[in-house]
């Protein structure tokens, strides 16, 4: 490796928060020239923050970064990172939908102008393709809107590599990999490699452990914020690595197993829930009246869908829901709050039939009812009539909960519910979720925590659109799980 | 043959929509009135087309960025007038009027970026300002328009007629300058992914105020030559250009949102405009029922947007 | 001989009762004249909204579309002196009327209206020499009948100082609108505003702000239209109220058709002719009122001597 | 304590955005009595009260539009005054009895629009603003073709509630304060409001908590149009008679009182006594011009300045 004096980049004591969420805690990460560095740690941990810390897309609370021997200051931003040869493909798509993929090359390097810097343009990312991704099917003209999602994901790397006026020093790539088949990740892990070899440095992040045990020299752990580990890659195993990615709930899962009584549900209670994913196929959903549901396989493989297609049930021919739902978004800005409403108003909104005295909202009822969840759920608040926005994101997650668990609905949909809670807080929705279900209400659960399993009766494993797995309360171990989840262990 | 790829591939379909749907009227009038297809009658059929195309392109400009501009026909109207008065009684104070207006435009696009503001509420607003000061130039019709401006409007160009020409060369020059060039790309990108230009370093407020200060452009060019046909300016002389540049835009395939815009579509939405006006005359379709007439032809050719992007999304 | 003539209306708004009434009087003697053979084709075009473009882009379809003549109501003196001026070049005689064409190859047919608004306040003058506290209603702001209307008021009350114009406001020829605005302005003027001077399309609003304001009913000119006769009528019988009423004729158009058809006809006819506007006296209002159509307006439909004196008048 | 006293008054104006538009009308009609030394102080507010009134009805809708959330708006408004207006006088032939006749047709007509528009924006996908302005062409030439600009004198019953009086109240101020009441309380605690409120938010949300979407969306639409139709009765009704142009200043009016008013273009924030507040505003501040005699083109640019002002305002408050 190289010998340089010092590393291509260092960032020290990175700490961001995003309101009550650490994202980052004193975050310390070197990367040396033509070093490829691995990044694993759980949804949410931090990673894809601390990137854009790197990129200059967000600035950190605190911390020092420094490139080579210089120390950016307050003025960093993309143009600086960019000077500096650092390049990122962000995890969520970074390219312009309304234009082709040559001028979203243009975007990028803003060297790019003058007579011809079309024809320059599509020569150099035509080439990256070709050097990259041989075979790649994508036409520089091609507009980006019309390119699936895994051809937008080789264009935006493609780009990345791209070399202009300022030679490459650090490509970050978030979860490149996530929209690839697997040949053509193959394809992009073998470039890395021979980019890295050529002094370029990178950082790799990605959940399939083995893409990143084969292709990084070193591999930093991140867990809640914290990088937790740091050791060269030979030095891992892929369950040394899962050992330490892993989060251990602190209230352990014994109390939380469920007896034999609950076990039995599958045998005697009606089947509620009947529905196969439109998106890939495989093994049907079933689910039975008071059972707790899991949904589980890496993030964005289809369970967000199903529940919107068991949301949608009664309109769809191939779905059976044979009882009134409700949603708990996991999303809560999109998909929850009214950022507008009180908290009462965010609540009662799910529950209007009972509410209603002589066709109008009872008030009265409506605050009762409020005040009785904010003391069940326990939201903490001195006034139910405060605006939403005023909790903390935990607290806004409860108010959703409350808000599925006031309706008459005796079927719940979670998508993810968990994002933003905290431990504690965690700890008394699993007992709520618990104490519901053995009133007969029924949940499908989709979490991307495997703890939250051992909570589910039954869990279904989605990869790529499909239910590759139907796993009972004893079997959802979390190593079943992470097998039926990757891909490269799907055979084993 | 033609027909049946473009209707199997609804993305030419949709590029070439706008084209067609000109052609079509454009069959349509000739059928109707032979006399039409001559230098003299295609001068005639279209002369007033090319103010409005303009407008419809400086309307463009602002959808590009996903706002929308409804001053436009006062501020055309505005233009008109200053024209009309200041620039050939006083060139300089006039030069310095329209320039305060594009200033003007700057202005609203550097607050829409920076304040947040809605764009529909922001230019509703100002329609009023540039009709008030439209009225206070001129309290009654009047005025004259530059002679070089009045010829300019009337060059008689060989064989072609002179709006065809004017049009190409409006469409020829927007289309190498927001679809070719490579500040262009900058442009569109800001409305396709604001968040993508950012991070690859743009600074959205510039590219705001470039497109906003673009609209101020065109728009001007859309008001002097509207003088340069009329020869005499009135404050209300363009109230329904903000309309007609809108439907133009939308005509022409572009989009609301997302920075989805054609240039060359935009001027040929204008051109079928003003085109499907002239043969609703043509028609003698009794009066009263003219505009509802053009409401119908509105919803007429957006449902066949809405039926092409249907078949676009189902594969 | 005009036989195998071709004549176009070109009008530019529709959008209330006088131009309703213009079209129908129009409708009515160029289809008898169609009919007896004097000319081939009439047609009838409308722009939406008032709109300066539009109808000159409407002029051009005319143009090509091989007219002899075109009769014009149009939306601006000056915006559509391009257009009128390709007419002329291709050999269309171009008459207008009501709202006028300032182009110098275009027949004008003109009514007085500086004229009209200072008879308005000789009427007063003479029926209240002692004068008094006036309120003006005015039309549409920026358009030139306006202006000159109220110019010749305002002329006229410098002639006769004891009239004192308290206050002004647009109406827009709109009841509604008059109604509204006097509405706003009346509580802040002098409580004995006793005349009201009007531009047509306005009084009969202007009588209900004063009846809701609780005002005394001042004298106020009316503009012809069938729901202000019928009020002064009213009033008239039951306190002697009296005024007088004064607008220009909606049958002016018909006036303008043959006056285009003479033209075409070879007959000599000056650039500039000035029509009387229509008048309606407290003698007058009965029989007015009965030829008036309920919700029209008082008009004149012309004939072709009507329009062979207007043109030999002078 | 005073500067204690001032922070609470300033938070509860904040929350309370119709307030300013109050603000502002007392502030433009001191500057008229102040301008005509006290002279008809009172009958120039009973004034305001009976004209903002036709303002408020059509705002009303609006405003229920505009809260559906970005992008919703109805232009068609004008069209459906004058279709509407037209349609009952010349049903109602200036006869009582028929009045019925006359008030359920136009009521027939607000309908018919408003389903049209939610038929183009749904069905045809076509943006609201271009649909309801095609929409408008429409019912403007309806209304041409069967109006015939012939003013016929509304049935003395309707002439007579529409500008009748109690106590020197209008008593139609009156009812349609009761009807801006129940819209109020409809916001508030109906299904219907809570619905068009949560939309406006954030519809997906809306969607996944379980609201009807479409249904309430397509209510709205008919409601605007329900409603510009029976400013178009009562206008009539007020002003002696249909015509064809009564309706054309109220589109400009029921957006400006719309955002004046307080009502966010964002959506999902509505604000029913903003829109008494901005349409009173609206029409002192065109009295006050016209007191000072301001000129046609001062008047405008005063109305624009006043706009853009208001939305500054508003719009720094929100973030
Ligand atoms: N813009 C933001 N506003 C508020 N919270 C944020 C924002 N971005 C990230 N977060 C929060 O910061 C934490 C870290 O998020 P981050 O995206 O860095 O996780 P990650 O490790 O990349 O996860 P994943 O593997 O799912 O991509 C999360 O709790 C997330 O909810
Ligand atoms: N609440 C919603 N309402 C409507 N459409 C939605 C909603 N949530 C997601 N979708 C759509 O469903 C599709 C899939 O959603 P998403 O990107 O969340 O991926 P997923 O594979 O279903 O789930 P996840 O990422 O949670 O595992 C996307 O097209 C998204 O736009
Ligand atoms: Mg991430
Ligand atoms: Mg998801």
């Amino acid at each position: 490796m190289c010998l340089a004096a010092f590393p291509a980049i260092s960032l020290t004591g990175a700490t961001k928060s995003f309101g009550a969420v650490r994202a980052l805690e004193r975050v310390d990460l070197v990367v040396a020239p033509g070093e490829c560095l691995g990044l694993v740690g759980h949804n949410g941990a931090g990673k894809s923050t601390l990137m854009h810390v790197l990129a200059g897309t967000l600035a950190a609370d605190a911390g020092e970064l420094r490139v080579g021997a210089t120390l950016l200051g307050r003025g960093y931003s993309p143009a600086v990172a960019y000077r500096y040869g650092i390049r990122c493909v962000f995890q969520e798509l970074s390219l312009c939908p309304n234009l082709s993929v040559a001028e979203n090359t243009r975007i990028f390097h803003g060297a790019l102008k003058g007579f011809g810097w079309k024809a320059k343009a599509r020569a150099l990312i035509g080439a990256k393709l070709d050097e990259i991704f041989p075979g790649h099917g994508i036409a520089p003209d091609d507009e980006v809107a019309d390119l699936s999602i895994g051809k937008r994901q080789m264009a935006e790397i493609a780009c990345a590599f791209t070399v202009t006026d300022t030679p490459l020093r650090l490509v970050i790539l978030d979860e490149p990999t996530s929209s690839l088949d697997a040949s053509t990740a193959q394809q992009l892990l073998t470039f890395l490699r021979t980019e890295v070899a050529k002094g370029t440095s990178a950082i790799l992040i990605s959940h399939l452990l083995k893409e990143i045990l084969k292709t990084s020299d070193r591999i930093v752990v991140m867990k809640d914020g914290k990088a937790v580990d740091a050791r060269p890659a030979a030095q891992f195993t892929r369950d040394t690595l899962v050992a330490a990615m892993g989060t251990v709930g602190e209230h352990g899962k014994a109390e939380a197993a469920p007896g034999a009584k609950r076990s039995a549900l599958r045998a005697s209670q009606p089947v509620v829930i009947r529905a196969k994913p439109h998106t890939g196929g495989g093994q049907e959903l079933l689910v039975h009246r008071g059972e707790v549901v899991g949904l589980a396989g890496l993030a964005g493989h289809g369970q967000t869908r199903m529940l919107l297609q068991l949301f949608d049930g009664g309109r769809l021919a191939d779905t059976t829901v044979s009882e009134p739902v409700a949603f708990i978004a996991g999303d809560r800005q999109t998909d929850g709050v009214f950022p507008l409403w009180s908290i009462a108003r965010n609540i009662s909104i799910g529950s209007f039939a009972t509410l209603l005295s002589g066709g109008l909202l009872n008030i009265q009822k409506e605050d009762a009812l409020a005040q009785s969840w904010r003391d069940k759920i326990g939201i903490r608040t001195p006034d139910i009539g405060n605006p939403i926005l005023s909790l903390s994101g935990g607290n806004q997650q409860k108010a959703l909960f409350a808000r599925a668990l006031a309706s008459l609905a005796r079927i719940v949909l979670m998508d993810d519910p968990m994002r933003g809670v905290d431990v504690g807080t965690k700890q008394e929705v699993y007992e709520l979720i618990r104490a519901e279900a053995e009133a007969g209400r029924t949940f499908v659960w989709y979490t991307t925590e495997l703890d939250e399993l051992a909570y589910c009766d039954h869990t279904y494993v989605f990869r790529n659109g499909a239910i590759v797995a139907g796993l009972g309360q004893a079997e959802a171990t979390e190593e079943r799980v992470l097998a039926s989840s990757f891909h490269e262990d799907s055979a084993a | 043959m033609i027909g049946l790829t473009a209707v199997s591939n609804p993305k030419l379909l949709r590029s070439i929509l706008p084209a067609l749907s000109l052609a079509l009227v454009l069959g349509a009038i000739f059928i109707k009135l032979p006399t039409a297809m001559s230098y003299f009658g295609l001068n005639l059929l279209l002369q007033y087309a090319v103010p409005i195309a303009l407008a419809t392109v400086a309307q463009m400009f602002v959808i590009t960025v996903n706002d929308l501009d409804l001053s436009m026909g006062a501020y055309v109207g505005l233009v008109a007038c200053i024209g009309a008065t200041l620039l050939h009684d006083n060139p300089p104070l006039g030069v310095l009027a329209l320039a305060a207006c594009l200033a003007a435009y700057a202005v609203m696009g550097a607050a829409v970026q920076l304040r947040g503001l809605p764009s529909i509420v922001l230019t509703l607003g100002m329609s009023f300002v540039w009709s008030g000061f439209a009225v206070l130039l001129l309290s009654t019709p009047g005025g004259h328009a530059p002679d070089w401006l009045h010829n300019l409007m009337a060059l008689p160009v060989p064989v072609v007629p002179f709006p065809i020409v004017a049009a190409a060369v409006i469409a020829c020059v927007v289309e190498l300058g927001l679809m070719r060039s490579s500040f262009g790309v900058i442009l569109r990108g800001a409305g396709g992914n604001s968040k993508a230009v950012a991070r690859a370093g743009w600074s959205l407020l510039a590219a705001k105020v470039a497109m906003f200060t673009l609209a101020g452009v065109f728009g001007m060019l859309a008001g002097l030559s509207l003088l340069g046909l009329t020869g005499a300016g009135d404050a209300h002389i363009a109230d329904r250009y903000t309309l007609y540049s809108i439907a133009g835009v939308i005509l022409g395939g572009g989009e609301f949102v997302g920075g989805r815009v054609s240039p060359a579509g935009a001027v040929l939405g204008a051109l079928t405009l003003a085109l499907a006006n002239s043969f609703l005359n043509f028609l003698h379709i009794s009066p009263d029922w003219q505009i509802g007439a053009q409401g119908a032809i509105l919803i007429l050719v957006l449902a066949l947007r809405a039926l092409i992007g249907a078949m676009e999304r189902r594969p | 001989d005009t036989k195998g003539m071709k004549i176009a209306l070109s009008n530019n708004y529709a959008g209330n009762s006088w131009r309703q009434a213009m079209l129908k009087s129009w409708e009515k003697v160029t289809k008898k004249a169609v009919a007896d053979g004097i000319v081939a084709q009439v047609d009838t075009f409308t722009t939406a909204k008032n709109d300066v473009t539009e109808q000159a882009a409407q002029i051009q379809n005319l143009i090509l579309q091989g007219y002899n003549a075109i009769v014009i109501n149009s939306a601006s003196p000056d915006a559509l002196n391009g257009a009128i001026k390709q007419a002329c070049d291709a050999k269309i005689i171009v008459v207008s009327f009501d709202g006028i064409v300032k182009e110098p190859c275009a027949y004008r047919i003109a009514v007085n209206f500086k004229q009209m608004g200072a008879d308005e306040v000789e009427y007063l003058a003479k029926a209240h020499p002692e004068g008094g506290n006036t309120l003006e209603i005015r039309g549409l702001a920026g358009v030139f009948v306006d202006d000159e209307i109220s110019a010749g008021i305002h002329e006229a009350v410098a002639k006769y100082p004891q009239f004192k114009i308290v206050g002004s406001v647009h109406g827009n020829w709109a009841q509604e609108v008059a109604q509204k605005e006097v509405a706003g302005i009346l509580p802040s003027l002098p409580a004995d505003v006793k005349f009201v001077v009007t531009q047509g399309g306005d009084g009969y609003g202007a009588a209900q702000a004063f009846k809701a304001g609780n005002r005394p009913t001042p004298q106020i000119i009316m503009g012809n239209r069938q729901d202000e006769l019928q009020w002064w009528k009213e009033q008239k019988d039951a306190n002697k109220y009296e005024t007088m009423s004064v607008s220009i004729a909606p049958g002016v158009s018909t006036l303008a058709f043959w006056v285009a058809q003479m033209i075409l006809d070879g007959k000599k006819v000056p650039q500039d002719l000035t029509v009387p506007f229509l008048r309606i006296d407290q003698a007058g209002l009965e029989d007015s009122l009965k030829t008036t159509e309920k919700g029209g307006v008082a008009n004149t439909e012309y004939t072709a001597e009507d329009a062979a004196k207007v043109a030999g008048g002078k | 304590m005073m500067p204690e006293q001032m922070i609470r008054w300033a938070r509860w104006a904040r929350s309370e955005p119709w307030i300013w538009s109050w603000l502002a009308t007392l502030g433009v009609w001191l500057a008229t009595i102040a301008f005509t030394q006290g002279r008809g102080s009172g009958e120039v507010l009973t004034a305001a009260l009976v004209f903002a009134t036709f303002t408020v009805i059509v705002g009303l809708g609006q405003m229920m539009v505009v809260t559906l959330g970005p992008g919703n708006v109805d232009l068609s408004i004008p069209g459906t005054i004058a279709l509407a207006g037209c349609a009952a006088m010349k049903l109602t032939d200036s006869e009582n009895p028929l009045l019925l006749v006359g008030i359920l047709a136009a009521l027939g007509i607000g309908v018919a629009v408003g389903m049209f528009n939610y038929g183009l924006i749904r069905l045809l996908r076509i943006p609201p603003i271009i649909a309801t302005l095609s929409t408008s062409f429409i019912v403007q030439s309806a209304a041409i073709a069967y109006g015939r600009g012939i003013r016929i004198k509304p049935a003395p019953m309707l002439a007579d509630f529409a500008t009748a009086r109690i106590l020197g109240v209008p008593v139609l101020a009156m009812v349609v304060a009761l009807g801006s009441i129940v819209i109020g309380i409809a916001l508030a605690r109906s299904r219907f409001g809570r619905s068009v409120l949560a939309i406006g938010q954030n519809m997906r949300a809306a969607r996944l908590a379980g609201i009807a979407v479409d249904r309430t969306r397509f209510a709205t639409y008919v409601l605007s149009a329900v409603l510009a139709s029976i400013c178009g009765v009562v206008l009539s009704g007020f002003s002696g008679g249909a015509a064809l142009d009564m309706g054309d200043e109220y589109l400009l009016a029921s957006i400006a009182v719309v955002v004046i008013g307080g009502t966010s273009v964002a959506g999902g924030k509505a604000n029913v006594p903003g829109i008494w507040g901005a349409a009173l505003f609206m029409y002192l501040l065109v009295t006050m011009l016209n007191t000072f005699g301001a000129s046609p083109g001062i008047r405008l640019i005063m109305t624009g300045v006043i706009i853009i002002g208001v939305i500054l305002v508003a719009g720094g408050e929100e973030q």
